[in-house]
């Protein structure tokens, strides 16, 4: 009689939550994305996810009985790495490319820092600059169209292409062969808006004719719903949106870091996004927060428990140090897509966002 | 006090010895040295450019004019430019015609990272700078569409930066140079 | 300790890289290509040996308070000698070494060896010292080497191993490869001494 | 009415269900107590009584042993039969008075003081420690020495607390049902002997009646109020109650007297007033026997000392596998090994957990989800605190608030990897009295 009770310290209630239910949620929350993925590539983005989510399953299993610790897989945190990092590849890359990422971002970026909740930054985020890394030309080309639209989400292509391509093939490359951030960072290049111009004789502004069509609202169509060219991931904003709004009412994300991030690229690239000439447009801000992995970084990415900061004015510093970063390697950097850097980056940062943030307890006076 | 002193005055000691044996190989070394690095530049020379004799000119960049050995007819020029690569400077070694396309190029001094930035010492590299002139150096990363342009080492897109454009600015400086001479003449 | 014993420490038992890691800045600048380790590493075994047998010549004159500005003249003066005189008398060696000597002023291991060793020992046993912690540390280098060039090129000793469907991983051959590759075999170093 | 409320909190399901409809009754009378000699905070009373010797109800067998102590009363007539180690209903074993009755239960001198309220201040205080109260929420403050704040710290509010934040619980509510009146007089006591102008009475949202009721009878007084709380665990730690009901916050490490506030409890109340009118000593309170594995829950009127496992046979005994027995609330209290220790003076309830319920998750690695640290209502690092502690980093653990901490466990509710963050926290705690210590 007097063993059977269970004596533990208090509290003796717990409310539902635990890890793998979080995890779990996270990758359902993550599907509506996955099914606009199939829908514009076709089965092939589906057999990279789970080819990318398997392979860091079976990793950390291995890793886990390397360690001769417990192999706690079932918890779906590993099947979520996999699945992020291969939301953050080319729809046509080789079937190679997330087994690798997978197995380079739980053996690298996990399992060496001693597993769950101990890895200084975002996993998948890790494995997806060593595949950058890595192969950067598998990453950076050989975008797939989506079933009904084009790459560069210029809805009127078709029409312009034509037109385009007798004025000035440079032009015609860039509009046909490059995702929406790829066609506006390099418009934003001087010398290369120059020669287009030049190609197409005198007092045409080409660029800013591009530039203006793909802010245009029929463009932001396609982006909002993924009718463009990028990773499988991040192409639908709808379907991300869709998945975060889930995450917001189970309460497993909170609304700071997201916000902060997306406004703070909302208002600098109305600040400075405009190329020489275009003049300010309301339509600029939208198509940077729905093109490229903003959408999947910011509500999926950057919010991950383990990488983020603690405290609440943290998680503000931090999203909208992301938030600076994204812009600034769009506008002004070398990648056309910054959210995964900056990410990573601010994720190295949070020890020390921490550190200075850390809360007043309750009635103490500084 | 006298202890600094002493320490001092051994450690003065270890560096005058060192300093003078230096000096004296130095000495002994710098001749040949010198020699060998212009028998190297003279090769490489006649290397992008057969057949020829050089003159050295010294101008807003120093360059040579190459003649035939014997036709003495203008065959071009040879400079070496320089530009800031991804760690430390990048020289390359250029020959242009008289209507200043390049011939040929040789990257011949760089310290880039080895298996990426030092692929611009390769041939196939340099291939594809021949018979580019000045308005067609761009990297295609800058906005570049081939095949009127330099296609960038995987990896190294800075050290084409630094090989395609120090090219450029020196042949537009020696573009100036050779007209504005004409002209004074 | 023997003159084998001390010969053959540096290449498993102490190895500089992998157990004293002693030189870090040489191993991840110049593991990009087995070539590169080789010259590395013959360049600074032979400067090695030298400083040794100078340190240990000197070891009764240098006070000790001084000992360290001392071997760094030494050193320092004696890498600008064989620069200089490589480069004169043997230009096609240099061509092929000339970008490692400088380097290896700044290579920790020679400093190292003439603080821990060579100033405590006589000239015989320093040279073997010099012999066996060159030695270790060529064949680290060119171990990580291997690695990265297989890895990142798909060649060894710019001989093509891989097949040409081998798309290279071009990490490897940058900063961050070097750091993994380097951590992973000191971890399975680690992982064998632990087993034995 | 507009609800007041503190920041961070849990919202645990309240479970009052099991037993907030049913009426006080009065247990019969035991036939053994076990009377601890530690029931509250502070140095253990001394007995004055013998193996042996006789006693009836309400006379004093063991005496405080200083300012911060408490006396105790027998809480039935019969014979001291063991002065002994006994279970405590904090699941440890201590010091305790075993009293055997006779079944006579006669009273020793009670007076009825109709003017109790004129009584000069000393004389209410006086009885007040006489008759050996301590704070009956549960922490067991000894009241006459809360009642005492230096005179250098005036007293402007009163609160009392029927917050009843811990799930389960419904003894206060009772009390505050059926002795609205009784408690009011008893806050008007402690005012006067404070020399507080205000009064305020703090009711968490899901007690409707329980408000209404008060708002009626405070109605025509002008200086007592009740404030309406919203529904949020730990409501009713003093801390955040004064920060809710009158947005003074109690500096860290300071009482509540810091901000000119005292806080007693309804329970408390009402044996102040007990012990001043009639100088009746506590021996026995308002107990909740509830949870699923009790058959007919319960809010008992019952001695001090009867034992828990004769509280549940009052309540028709278990209904199911029982896998937990917690002394007090599921969020604060103590879980027993058994039923044989005897309820105390703090011991508001008794809560029966069944086996799938009792049942705990295994400990996971820390995901910093941060949750911990969004709840903590004294705005703390939870988690970095139980990291510093398991690594044996005190200073760190003190840096995010080791010492702050009020161990309500809202971030052990929380957390989803089910890490025992308030046993860490109390390690540590335990680990700091030692290094401090060490280092006097």
């Amino acid at each position: 009689m007097k063993d059977k009770y269970i004596v533990s310290s208090a509290p003796h209630v717990h409310d539902k939550t635990n890890v793998s239910m979080v995890m779990w949620n996270v990758v359902l929350a993550l599907t509506p994305a996955l099914a606009f993925a199939v829908y514009f590539w076709g089965i092939r983005s589906l057999t990279l996810t789970l080819l990318g989510a398997v392979s860091a399953v079976v990793t950390e299993a291995l890793i886990q009985k390397m360690r001769k610790v417990p192999v706690t897989v079932n918890d779906g945190s590993a099947f979520l790495t996999g699945m992020l990092l291969s939301y953050n590849i080319n729809p046509g890359a080789p079937w190679w490319m997330p087994i690798m990422g997978s197995v380079f971002a739980i053996a690298v970026g996990k399992q060496v820092f001693g597993g769950l909740g101990n890895n200084p930054v975002n996993p998948a985020l890790l494995g997806r600059a060593f595949l950058l890394a890595s192969w950067p030309s598998l990453m950076t080309s050989g975008w797939l169209k989506p079933k009904t639209g084009n790459l560069s989400g210029l809805n009127d292509l078709d029409a312009i292409a034509s037109n385009l391509q007798s004025l000035s093939p440079k032009a015609y490359d860039l509009v046909t062969g490059a995702t929406p951030l790829k066609v506006v960072q390099t418009l934003r290049d001087s010398s290369f808006v120059a020669s287009i111009n030049a190609d197409a004789g005198e007092g045409i502004d080409l660029a800013n004719r591009i530039f203006t069509n793909i802010t245009e609202m029929a463009s932001l169509k396609n982006l909002f719903w993924g009718n463009v060219g990028g990773c499988i991931g991040e192409v639908s904003a709808f379907a991300l949106l869709l998945g975060a709004a889930y995450l917001l009412y189970k309460n497993i994300i909170e609304w700071r870091i997201p916000l902060f991030y997306i406004g703070t690229v909302f208002v600098l690239t109305f600040l400075f996004g405009p190329i020489q000439g275009s003049g300010y447009s309301m339509m600029l801000p939208f198509f940077h927060i729905f093109s490229g992995g903003l959408m999947l970084g910011a509500f999926f990415m950057a919010t991950d428990y383990t990488t983020s900061p603690l405290t609440k004015n943290g998680r503000i510093i931090y999203a909208i140090g992301c938030g600076v970063l994204t812009v600034v390697i769009r506008l002004v950097g070398g990648y056309p897509e910054g959210v995964s850097y900056s990410i990573l980056f601010m994720n190295v940062m949070t020890p020390l966002i921490d550190k200075f943030s850390a809360p007043k307890a309750f009635g103490r006076m500084k | 006090m006298k202890m600094f002193l002493k320490l001092g005055l051994t450690l003065l000691a270890f560096c005058m010895v060192a300093t003078a044996l230096l000096a004296y190989v130095n000495s002994l070394t710098k001749p040949k040295i010198e020699a060998i690095k212009i028998k190297e530049a003279q090769e490489a020379r006649e290397m992008l450019i057969p057949d020829a004799e050089f003159e050295e000119v010294h101008g807003a960049i120093d360059y040579y004019i190459a003649r035939d050995k014997t036709t003495k007819a203008l065959k071009g020029y040879t400079f070496t430019a320089e530009k800031a690569g991804y760690s430390g400077a990048v020289k390359t070694m250029a020959a242009v015609d008289s209507s200043l396309t390049i011939i040929n190029i040789k990257v011949v001094q760089q310290t880039e990272t080895p298996g990426l930035g030092t692929n611009s010492t390769k041939p196939e590299f340099a291939a594809q700078f021949s018979g580019k002139n000045a308005s067609q150096l761009i990297v295609d990363k800058d906005g570049g569409v081939a095949p009127n342009c330099i296609k960038a080492l995987t990896g190294a897109t800075i050290t084409t930066r630094a090989v395609t454009n120090a090219l450029k600015e020196y042949i537009d400086i020696l573009s100036q140079e050779i007209n504005g001479k004409g002209e004074a003449k | 300790m023997s003159f084998i014993s001390e010969l053959t420490k540096g290449i498993i038992k102490e190895n500089p890289i992998f157990v004293i890691v002693l030189g870090m800045c040489p191993t991840l600048a110049t593991s990009t290509s087995v070539s590169n380790a080789l010259g590395m590493g013959m360049a600074a075994t032979f400067v090695l040996v030298c400083s040794n047998i100078f340190i240990s010549l000197i070891k009764n004159v240098t006070p000790d308070k001084i000992r360290i500005p001392v071997y760094v003249v030494v050193i320092a003066a004696f890498v600008s000698i064989v620069d200089m005189s490589m480069a004169a008398y043997l230009p096609a060696l240099h061509k092929s070494l000339g970008l490692f000597i400088p380097l290896i002023v700044v290579n920790c291991i020679i400093l190292g060896r003439a603080e821990a060793f060579a100033n405590k020992n006589n000239v015989i046993n320093s040279i073997a010292d010099g012999i066996g912690m060159g030695l270790g540390f060529t064949l680290a280098l060119t171990v990580v080497a291997t690695i990265r060039e297989v890895l990142g090129n798909g060649t060894w000793l710019n001989i093509k191993v891989m097949p040409s469907t081998y798309d290279p991983m071009l990490i490897t051959l940058l900063a961050p490869g070097a750091f993994i590759t380097l951590g992973f075999l000191m971890a399975l170093m680690n992982m064998i001494k632990e087993k034995k | 009415m507009q609800l007041r409320t503190f920041p961070g909190g849990v919202h645990p399901h309240d479970e009052k269900h099991f037993s907030a409809s049913a009426p006080i009754t009065i247990a019969p009378l035991p036939a053994k107590v076990t009377i601890h000699l530690s029931q509250h905070i502070g140095a253990p009373s001394t007995p004055v009584v013998k193996v042996g010797d006789e006693v009836s109800k309400g006379q004093l067998i063991a005496e405080a042993s200083g300012f911060v102590s408490l006396n105790q009363h027998a809480s039935i007539s019969g014979k001291v039969t063991a002065i002994d180690r006994f279970p405590h209903p904090c699941g440890t074993s201590s010091l305790a008075i075993q009293i055997t009755g006779d079944g006579k239960d006669e009273w020793v001198d009670l007076v009825d003081e109709e003017s109790f309220m004129e009584l000069p201040v000393n004389e209410m205080k006086e009885r007040i420690a006489a008759a050996g109260i301590c704070g009956m929420g549960g922490a067991g403050f000894p009241t006459h020495v809360k009642l005492s704040p230096p005179a250098d710290k005036p007293i402007d509010t009163v609160i009392l607390n029927g917050v009843e934040c811990e799930p389960f619980l419904t003894s206060d509510y009772r009390l505050m049902m059926e002795h609205a009146e009784d408690i009011i007089k008893g806050l008007k006591l402690i005012m006067k002997i404070v020399n507080a102008k205000k009064g305020v009475i703090g009711i968490e949202a899901n007690k409707p009646d329980a408000i209404r009721l008060m708002e009626k009878l405070l109605k025509s007084e002008s200086n007592l109020e009740v404030v309406g709380l919203k529904l949020r665990y730990p409501q009713g730690a003093e801390k955040q109650l004064i920060y809710a009901a009158t947005k003074r916050k109690v500096p860290a490490g300071g009482l509540p007297m810091a901000v000119g506030v005292v806080v007693q409890n309804v329970g408390t109340a009402f044996a102040v007033y007990e012990a001043i009118r009639y100088k009746k000593p506590l021996i026995e309170r308002i107990i909740s026997i509830t949870g699923e594995g009790i058959k007919k829950a319960q809010n008992l009127k019952a001695r001090i000392g009867t034992s828990f496992a004769e509280l549940v046979e009052l309540c028709g005994g278990t209904s199911m596998t029982v896998g937990k027995i917690i002394s007090g609330g599921p969020m604060m209290g103590f879980a027993l090994p058994g039923l044989e220790a005897g309820m105390g003076k703090g011991s508001s309830g008794l809560v029966l957990l069944g086996e799938k319920a009792a049942r705990s998750m295994e400990e996971h690695n820390c995901l910093r989800c941060a949750r911990c640290v969004d709840v903590c209502p004294m705005n703390l690092l939870p988690s970095t605190i139980a990291a510093a502690v398991k690594y044996k980093n005190l200073d760190m653990a003190v840096k995010a608030g080791l010492n702050d901490c009020m161990k309500c466990g809202s971030c052990a509710y929380v957390c989803p990897a089910q890490i025992r963050l308030v046993q860490w926290i109390d390690t540590g705690k335990i680990r700091y009295a030692e290094a401090q210590k060490e280092g006097k």
